[in-house]
């Protein structure tokens, strides 16, 4: 069985497993796209010298 | 000169995107209007072939006068309406600039979102095509005459109803001719560029007529 | 703020430290053990030719929407009843990992569907209800959105979630209860699955690694919202504290 | 009214201060009598060398604290008559000078109604105009933030601007001169 001959729906079942893998990886961009800007946001502020709530009683 | 267009620009565009978004809200209602249809008229896909761009239309047609209340009362509320009347720059443009940027934010991606929920509406790739094309030319047109109502109820608190009463009647010119064109592409014998030259005419208008009512309207608001 | 408010966050903040290289090494295996499978293994369908390799992505897509509401629901009731801190941390993070799976189960159903039943979209019910729930989701991730106080919103969001829960026995029997297009379910059956063995091997190995993706970015997607109201709180903060510097500047104006 | 002078109107409750000031903006139209304003740029209107500050901030609580101010400075038109020599400050600059420069880069939501007030004077400091109309400028600053509202508008009047403030709290203008309006109150007739 050849498995790269995917019959005459060939389009489709490329198309499906594109646009799956798209969204997934636009999924998972987001994702790290987003906790680099966060992780950037808590280290300005930081060097502020605003610390966190939790560690209030050491800070302080 | 355009340092202050494109200020404005961009402002209106950040507070479009940022909290709220009221863009991708508009798309949202925009889909739950397409998914109610159905339920109203029935599953036929024949029959929902041939209302769909009319369908496509009004859902547009209500997304946009939906997302409208708010272009000028967000700043009448917080007074930024006064400061931008004392600017010395030209309401006129003003409202212009504002208007495009409203329709970047909420009425692009209406536009863009129809070919997909064209799909669920069983058009074929021509009429998908042509009712696509009828809603980028048109719904600047409907943002434009919106903002008319929009300036004329700034001073009520809950003018969001009332705005699209007034708006409605003004809206269908372009609702008859946005559809007709859609329609002259999927059924062969009618020419789809004369409706659709109209259409592209009333958009003009609308940006002469639109820009130049509201600002009137504006200042006559701030009395 | 209480200091148990924060620990059961910063607690989870090191736990998912330890699980996620796990989480994501399993989920990296799965995924190439259940492609491979889906590709070379399982045969074609007498009926629909190399197509049902289509179900190997819809299935289990349509599955984790289910499954996400599921995960999405239980945190709203933990919202609104034990008003666990994490609980609407958890049902914010996981509403667009349900929208994404929402999205590739309706895009891979209709793109099966064309070749298959001659169109891209029926108004039938299994689609209809899918597409509402869709819907439920982009509704809830506005919602969360627009509003600006993060608790205040994690209990509208928790209260809307379970009014919308009542969508998910319709979409699980719209197949048995109305008689559609769209095929009954033939894994999940009480008297066993009706599919052969070499297509519901590879079936199961691709849910297990969609599953262990939902989970993996479910807890990726909660580190960050638990950063976001750090950020939020830190920010308070700095715009209300009046630094120093701020004190000096007195009467000596505008030259 | 001549340059570098000081209006302050006084007046009870609902006595007609805000009108007077909402009309001299040009935002409410005379019933009767004119405004006119010498010496200024011929091509603009009197409205047009003039800052509002009224009671609400026009402040968007979306943008950041930079990108409010940035955007009132890009976008007002400024007006400089000869007789008026004021220099202007980059935006950075005059939130500094308020107390609030540890603020820019937030957004404005997060700002309290006195920082929010102060990011609104902000606006007068980064636009030139000659003629300042301030709607009780006091209301929701402290003591010292009122110190400095002070000094900023004794500076103003001394590079030859012009304020027309109501106000309850006595403020040490120089040069000042004062209105006092009263019930059943005839139009004023400016002549600045």
């Amino acid at each position: 069985m050849d498995p790269f001959d995917l019959g005459p729906h060939a389009g489709f079942i490329v198309a499906c497993y594109i646009i799956t893998f798209s969204v997934v990886a636009a999924v998972i961009g987001w994702v790290l796209i987003d906790r680099a800007q966060l992780n950037a946001a808590l280290k300005e502020l930081e060097d502020q010298g605003i610390t966190r709530a939790s560690n209030k009683q050491n800070a302080s | 000169m355009n340092g202050w267009v494109s200020a404005l620009f961009l402002r209106e565009l950040r507070l479009a995107v940022r909290v709220g978004g009221s863009g991708v809200v508009g798309v949202l209602f925009f889909l739950a209007v397409v998914t109610v249809i159905p339920f109203g008229v029935g599953p036929d896909l024949n029959l929902l072939a041939r209302i769909g761009p009319a369908i496509l239309w009004i859902g547009a047609l209500l997304a946009t006068l939906l997302g409208l209340d708010r272009l000028f009362q967000a700043d009448r509320d917080d007074g930024a309406l006064d400061l931008i009347l004392m600017s010395g720059r030209s309401m006129e443009l003003v409202v212009l600039v504002k208007c495009l940027a409203h329709w970047m934010a909420t009425g692009l991606p209406l536009v863009l979102a129809a070919p997909v929920f064209a799909i669920f509406l069983n058009l074929d790739p021509v009429a998908i095509g042509a009712v696509t094309l009828t809603l980028l030319v048109g719904t600047p047109a409907l943002t434009l005459i919106g903002a008319i109502g929009a300036s004329l109820t700034v001073t009520l608190r809950r003018g969001g109803l009332l705005m699209a009463v007034l708006v409605i009647p003004l809206a269908i010119p372009v609702l008859i001719f946005g559809v007709s064109s859609a329609d002259a592409a999927i059924h062969d014998p009618v020419p789809f560029l004369t409706p659709f030259l109209i259409l592209c005419a009333l958009s003009l208008i609308a940006a002469v007529i639109g820009p130049f009512a509201s600002a009137t309207a504006l200042r006559f608001a701030s009395d | 703020m209480a200091f148990w408010d924060f620990a059961n966050p910063t607690r989870f903040m090191r736990l998912t430290d330890r699980v996620l290289p796990w989480l994501i090494g399993a989920c990296a295996i799965a995924f190439a053990i259940g492609l491979y499978k889906s590709f070379f293994m399982a045969p074609e369908d007498y009926q629909q030719g190399d197509t049902v390799r289509i179900m190997f992505i819809h299935v289990p897509a349509a599955w984790l929407a289910m499954m996400c509401y599921s995960v999405m629901t239980l945190s709203s009731i933990g919202t609104l009843v034990w008003k666990h801190p994490l609980a609407d941390v958890s049902a914010k993070s996981a509403a667009p990992l349900g929208a994404a799976f929402t999205f590739i189960s309706l895009i891979t159903g209709s793109l099966w569907g064309k070749p298959m039943w001659g169109t891209y979209w029926v108004w039938d019910a299994r689609l209809t209800s899918v597409l509402v729930l869709f819907i439920m989701y982009l509704g809830l991730m506005a919602l969360w959105r627009t509003m600006e106080d993060p608790i205040k919103a994690g209990k509208a969001a928790a209260v809307l979630t379970l009014v919308g829960a009542l969508n998910l026995p319709i979409i699980k029997f719209s197949v048995d209860w109305w008689n559609t297009l769209h095929q009954p379910a033939s894994v999940m059956r009480l008297d066993g699955p009706t599919i052969h063995p070499d297509m519901l091997i590879p079936l199961l190995v691709m849910a297990l690694a969609f599953t262990l993706l939902f989970f993996t970015l479910h807890l990726m997607a909660m580190r960050n919202e638990i950063l976001r109201r750090r950020v939020r709180s830190m920010r308070q903060k700095a715009a209300a504290s009046a630094r120093p510097a701020a004190a000096t500047a007195s009467t000596q104006a505008a030259e | 009214m001549s340059g570098g002078t000081a209006l302050v109107v006084t007046g009870p409750n609902g006595v007609g201060k805000s009108s007077l000031l909402r009309t001299l903006a040009g935002l409410v139209s005379l019933m009767e009598g004119t405004l006119r304003l010498e010496g200024g740029e011929t091509d603009l209107t009197p409205f047009e060398h003039t800052h509002y500050f009224g009671h609400q901030d026009a402040v968007k609580p979306a943008l950041s604290v930079q990108e409010n101010l940035a955007f009132w400075r890009d976008f007002s038109a400024p007006a400089t008559p000869e007789s008026f020599a004021a220099g202007t400050i980059r935006p950075l600059e005059a939130l500094d000078l308020l107390g609030i420069g540890h603020t820019a880069r937030l957004p404005a939501a997060y700002l309290s109604a006195g920082q929010k007030r102060r990011l609104s004077l902000a606006r007068l400091l980064v636009t030139p105009r000659p003629i300042w109309l301030m709607d009780e400028p006091t209301s929701a600053l402290d003591t010292k933030s009122e110190a400095t509202l002070l000094g900023l508008m004794n500076s103003h009047l001394a590079h030859g601007g012009m304020i027309v403030t109501a106000t309850h709290t006595p403020l040490a203008l120089t040069p000042m001169q004062k209105l006092h309006l009263d019930t059943a109150p005839s139009e004023p007739e400016e002549t600045a």
